[in-house]
């Protein structure tokens, strides 16, 4: 049963992944990146079922939120192609 | 069912090249840099994938549980993934500094720019 | 059959890589591509190499690689040499070496190979008993080949303060070197840091762009927090410890830094703080060396810091856990806002 | 008498020094931690040394477990001997940095580059002692990360290319490395050196072993820059920091060198794996190769800095020859070249360090007649010219005498008449150097020029006194090195 | 008889949330332009994730593993739709114009609006 759902999810990992390498804009490529993160995390929650240890399930949360963050810096990269701003004027120094 | 004999080493060792071709082959450095991550995460699987051990499960100790995956691997690879990431973080430092000086980040147009200033 | 599937993906987001001449899709296939060797190893049992590649290669490589985008303003690969002859021969015969190589190589997880042999079942039987710590992993990790990981400590801080030597924004006053302490990284056209007036565009397009991203920001950022500490604590148990922990804690404040801009982000995490515990982390892990060899033992040997060695072991694992988590996250935390808080106008 | 924990501390004690380094904030704290860390681990490394000779390896299982299983430092007479040389160049490269680095870069980044230099030192100096096949990729790591980004603290805009150059070759060779080290993993089941060097040598048949080797080879060969690997070099030496040169040029490659004979003679056991696969002749031709073309390179320089960039390039060929030759005495000279080449190089950019500090160009027109002005600084470079050339009575001579004779032993004479013939291409570019400085009448600029400030004056004569006492009496390190090799050779332990 | 409950019932969700997927993927390659395709991404986020973990908190044998699973469903639903909020301001901000499709003649394959 997991298995076949692991199976399941793996095919339209590729077929996410066809969008993502064909998609002409680079919206389409945010679009898969997104679904290829989720479908990961459902893959490593059903295989933690598979293998008999259900308790590996903090990594599936893991993938969730650097998923999102990933997507949110993507997204403000493809709309501002900046990621620090908004820049108020206040200097700072690194060093 | 895992297939059997030295077919997941074949197509490991595709990755690494494909990684390693990308490295030498590309002229945009930010490409390089994540061809060479590209040929690291390969190199890491490579090692993971000998510590895998049939029917075994991860190194963690559990009731029930007898034959545990090899853990020396993980602890290596943990190791060579943060230098990894290390490397990258300085090379895209790097880079970002020659595109101020250079004004370009091709590996051609910049061999140029450096040759005339001597 | 799940890890040839997770191969074969893997094999087509590489090729794909070589294809690809838009350096925002380079980044981001690179995630998925970390993303699916994370996975793979789940599949394989090293979960917490998965839990550090997912979160490293995943997240913080697709952020930084997308900063760097942003500093070098390029979209787009000038003409993608897909067809590298010279490259060509070099890889196909290392190939050919590498496959010459596995002839002799044992089979895949047949239980009998050498490494399961010789070294690791000292590990897997007697760990629990000599650290307490079921995670066998951690265990190794922390303390038979500690010093490792104190070296790994010291790269991770070496990347930190290369960063911040490449890209930090100079201080402001007059110095022998005027291009590198022009400010906004050093060979910057000077908008001199010291002056109030560096006009900064926060077009009001990018306030309405965080309005709803900003109270889903403000609701996730203590989850992810309380996240990280746990991740911290449980290291010893399932999977985590010190690195993923660094890592989840700073790109909570990455996440910060993203919604609501690097100014803010440093007023939180200043330079002068991040510069210290970068250094309080390294110290701890070494500290905690020297402990040992004060207490009568030899360098990173925790069995003399408590009265029972297995209770030393676990104080030990837990300091050195510490001393990594804090390093690790002060370092991608200075990484990041070295490279967001560049200045964005840049005049060429 | 030397405490038990010495060997570890020595690397530690540098270690602890880099973040507290970024806590004082401040240059010249900075600097004089520096001094005070790398002094302390020059004389820890020659009681070191000395108690190596007289009692044998010392062994020291790190957190207190026995070695296969935990990671072991292991100090013979080889690690000993590298760790003083790189523990000397450091500490007098110390002693000629910090006006040289008040010139170079930028004053706010003036405790950075010290914090850097620190780890660099701790990097270079973890790779000899260690006893662990990944410790030592993690320390390589450390120090090679480091010097990227002291290497792109130069000036001169091209830093930046030959930083970013060095750091994905360096990285390519550091990849390769762990591969090769994942290869031997996988069949010996063990990663501490000495524990393979039980176990390889009787498994020299199996294909895996071998590429192993090759692949080892080929990652260390990346990092000593031998003939085909070597593009990094030139630039990375010839634009980074006078101070990062002195110490980079010294150190880096010899440590390379250093971990390259370790895996071939002690890991694989030498003669015995040289019979399954002819690694020690591609040695020997890529040696020779080296020495010739980067001595016709560094020929038609007319950047100092590229022209002893050049021919440091050829003298790695001398140490990878040596190792190639693969008998007592041909062993014998690379081990003794690694001190040697790094005391003339660390003399020679020394000298030009003065010559930059005070002229401010590298360039040979620029500084012609600087003799006159610097006479000191000229009788340095004198020094160092001859015996890079290998002159009777300088430390040159020695390497060349062993290399001749393993050479003459393997009956390969015409190994022979191309290391004269390399000696003789390093003494056309030595003598243009030398003519520069005292055939030609100094330019006005050239001539209003005083010595170079007192510290870094000192290092240099101190380095050239020391090069001078010990070529004299030449019996000591030779034979020396001949015993380590004897041990290398014989029961590789 | 609780136990085949629970499994019939579980295998249904996971069937239909694999189902779910498949249609999402299908939909994301077929569907001609970004905001379409949103629609099966979104498809995957919600329908498909929420499917499979639910037939997974079915199965799972102990309160910790369902607290983790439900932990998870919670972030996704949470953090999928801010962000394809913000992706979809992000294309209308790049000028990406909906297709609108072709009213007068049902044209089978219309060009897909390029960015």
């Amino acid at each position: 049963m997991f298995g076949f759902t692991a199976l399941g999810v793996l095919l339209a990992m590729a077929l996410v992944l066809v969008r993502g390498l064909a998609g002409p804009t680079v919206y389409d490529r945010i679009l898969a990146v997104n679904a290829f993160g989720t479908l990961t995390v459902l893959l490593i929650a059903v295989h933690g079922f598979l293998s008999g240890r259900p308790d590996f399930l903090d990594i599936a949360l893991v993938y969730t939120l650097i998923n999102f963050i990933a997507l949110i810096a993507v997204t403000k990269f493809a709309k501002f192609a900046h990621l620090g701003g908004p820049f108020e004027q206040r200097s700072w120094s690194d060093v | 069912m895992d297939f059997p004999g030295l077919f997941n080493y074949w197509i490991v060792i595709a990755l690494m090249m494909i990684g390693f071709y990308i490295v030498i082959s590309q002229g945009n450095l930010v490409k390089k840099i994540f061809g060479l991550n590209i040929f690291q995460v390969s190199v890491f699987v490579f090692y993971i994938s000998m510590g895998k051990v049939e029917g075994g499960t991860a190194p963690i100790l559990a009731p029930g549980f007898a034959t545990y995956t090899n853990p020396i691997p993980s602890v290596l690879i943990l190791t060579a993934i943060v230098v990894g990431v290390a490397t990258m973080a300085v090379g895209l430092a790097l880079v970002v500094r020659i595109r101020d000086a250079f004004g370009s980040i091709e590996d051609d147009e910049i061999a140029k720019l450096e040759g005339d200033v001597t | 059959m799940i890890n040839i599937s997770l191969l074969m993906i893997m094999v087509a987001t590489a090729l794909g890589l070589v294809w690809l001449r838009n350096l925002l899709a380079v980044v981001m296939f690179s995630g998925i591509f970390s993303l699916t060797a994370a996975s793979l190893w789940v599949v394989l049992g090293a979960v917490d190499v998965a839990f550090t590649e997912a979160s490293v290669g995943a997240g913080i490589a697709t952020v930084l690689g997308l900063a760097s985008l942003a500093l070098t303003r390029t979209e787009h690969e000038k003409r993608t040499r897909v067809f590298h002859l010279p490259a060509l021969i070099v890889v196909l015969v290392t190939g050919a070496a590498l496959i010459y190589g596995t002839l002799d190589m044992p089979g895949w997880g047949d239980p009998d190979a050498p490494i399961h042999t010789h070294v690791a079942p000292r590990y897997i039987e007697d760990s629990l008993a000599e650290t307490g710590v079921p995670n066998i992993v951690t265990s190794v990790l922390a303390s038979y080949r500690g010093f490792d990981t104190l070296g790994e400590t010291t790269v991770i801080f070496t990347a930190g303060v290369g960063v911040l030597v490449l890209l930090g924004r100079g201080r402001r006053y007059p110095v022998a070197n005027p291009r590198v302490a022009a400010g906004g990284g050093p060979g910057r056209a000077p908008a001199a840091p010291g002056s109030e007036g560096a006009a900064v565009p926060g077009d009001s397009g990018e306030m309405r762009f965080k309005a709803i991203l900003r109270v889903g920001g403000k609701l996730l950022i203590p989850p992810i927090l309380l996240f990280a500490f746990y991740t911290q604590a449980h290291g010893e148990l399932g999977p985590g410890g010190g690195f993923q922990a660094g890592v989840i804690f700073a790109s909570a404040f990455i996440l910060y830094a993203l919604l609501f801009g690097v100014p803010m982000a440093r007023a939180v995490a200043p330079a002068s703080v991040l510069r210290g515990t970068l250094a309080l982390g390294v110290l701890i892990y070494a500290g905690v060396g020297i402990a040992g060899v004060l207490l009568g033992g030899n360098y990173l040997d925790y069995s003399v810091l408590a009265h029972d060695p297995v209770h030393g072991q676990e104080l030990g694992i837990i300091l050195i856990e510490l001393g990594v988590g804090i390093t690790v996250a002060s370092a991608m935390m200075t990484v990041f806002f070295v490279f967001a808080g560049q200045d964005p106008q840049q005049v060429d | 008498m030397i405490s038990v924990h010495q060997p570890i501390l020595q690397i530690v004690l540098p270690l602890m020094a880099a973040p507290i380094c970024v806590i004082l904030r401040n240059a010249f704290a900075g600097w004089l931690l520096a001094l005070l860390v790398t002094g302390g681990a020059f004389v820890a490394s020659l009681i070191l040394l000395v108690h190596v000779v007289n009692e044998g390896p010392v062994s020291y299982a790190i957190g207190g477990w026995p070695p296969p299983w935990g990671i072991e430092y292991r100090v013979d007479g080889l690690s000993a001997f590298v760790l003083v040389t790189v523990a000397a160049i450091g500490f007098l490269s110390m002693i000629f940095a910090r006006r040289s680095v008040e010139a170079e870069v930028a004053a706010d980044r003036g405790y950075l580059f010290y914090t850097m230099y620190l780890l660099c030192f701790t990097g270079l100096m973890g790779i000899p002692v260690t006893g662990d096949a990944f410790n030592l990729f993690v320390f390589l790591e450390i120090s090679s990360l480091s010097s990227y980004v002291l290497i792109s603290l130069g000036t001169d805009r091209r830093a930046l290319t030959a930083a970013f150059r060095y750091l994905i070759m360096g990285t390519l060779g550091a990849t390769f490395y762990v591969l090769g080290i994942g290869l031997l993993y996988m069949v010996t089941g063990t990663l501490n050196i000495a524990d393979l060097a039980a176990r390889v040598p009787e498994m020299t048949h199996i294909r895996t072993v071998q590429m192993a080797l090759a692949f080892l080879t080929v990652g260390l060969g990346l990092k000593l820059a031998l003939f085909p690997l070597h593009l990094w070099l030139p630039n990375a030496y010839a634009f980074a920091p006078t101070v990062v040169t002195v110490f980079l040029a010294a150190t880096a490659t010899k440590v390379a060198v250093y971990a390259l004979i370790r895996i071939a003679y002690t890991m694989f056991g030498g003669p015995t794996m040289f019979a399954v696969m002819p690694i020690d002749e591609v040695l020997v031709g890529f040696g020779l190769l080296s020495m010739i073309v980067g001595a016709l390179a560094a020929v038609w320089q007319t950047n100092v800095k590229r022209l002893l960039a050049f021919s440091s390039i050829s003298q790695i060929g001398y140490m990878v020859l040596g190792l190639g030759l693969a008998d007592v005495t041909g062993l014998a000279g690379a081990v003794v070249h690694i001190f040697n080449h790094a005391m003339i190089k660390a003399i020679l950019f020394m000298a030009v360090g003065c010559i930059i500090f005070r002229i401010g160009s590298a360039d040979l027109r620029d500084i012609r007649g600087f003799a006159k002005p610097m006479p000191i600084t000229a009788a340095c470079v004198v020094v160092g010219g001859l015996s890079l050339v290998g002159a009777p009575l300088t430390l040159g001579f020695i390497t060349k005498w062993l290399l001749l004779q393993g050479a003459l032993d393997r009956n390969w004479w015409w190994v022979a008449v191309v290391i004269v013939a390399a000696s003789l291409l390093a003494l056309v570019y030595v003598w243009r150097l030398i003519a520069a400085a005292y055939l030609h009448p100094p330019s006005e600029r050239v001539a209003a020029v005083r010595e170079a400030p007192a510290p870094m004056l000192l290092a240099l004569v101190a380095l050239t006194v020391a090069t001078v006492v010990i070529a004299i009496d030449g019996s000591l390190i030779g034979d020396f090195a001949v015993v380590t090799a004897k041990q290398l050779l014989g029961s590789g332990e | 008889m609780v136990a085949v409950l629970l499994d019939g019932l579980s295998w249904l969700c996971l069937v239909a949330g694999v189902l779910a997927a498949l249609i999402g993927g299908i939909g994301l390659l077929r569907l001609p332009d970004v905001f379409s395709r949103m629609h099966a991404a979104g498809l995957i986020d919600t329908l498909a994730a929420g499917l499979i973990i639910v037939g997974l908190v079915l199965q799972s044998p102990s309160w910790t593993v369902a607290v983790k699973l439900i932990l998870i469903i919670v972030f996704i639903l949470f953090t999928s739709p801010t962000a394809t909020h913000a992706l979809a301001r992000a294309a209308l901000h790049g000028r990406v114009l909906p297709w609108l499709g072709d009213r007068s003649s049902p044209s089978e394959g219309a060009p897909s609006s390029k960015a």
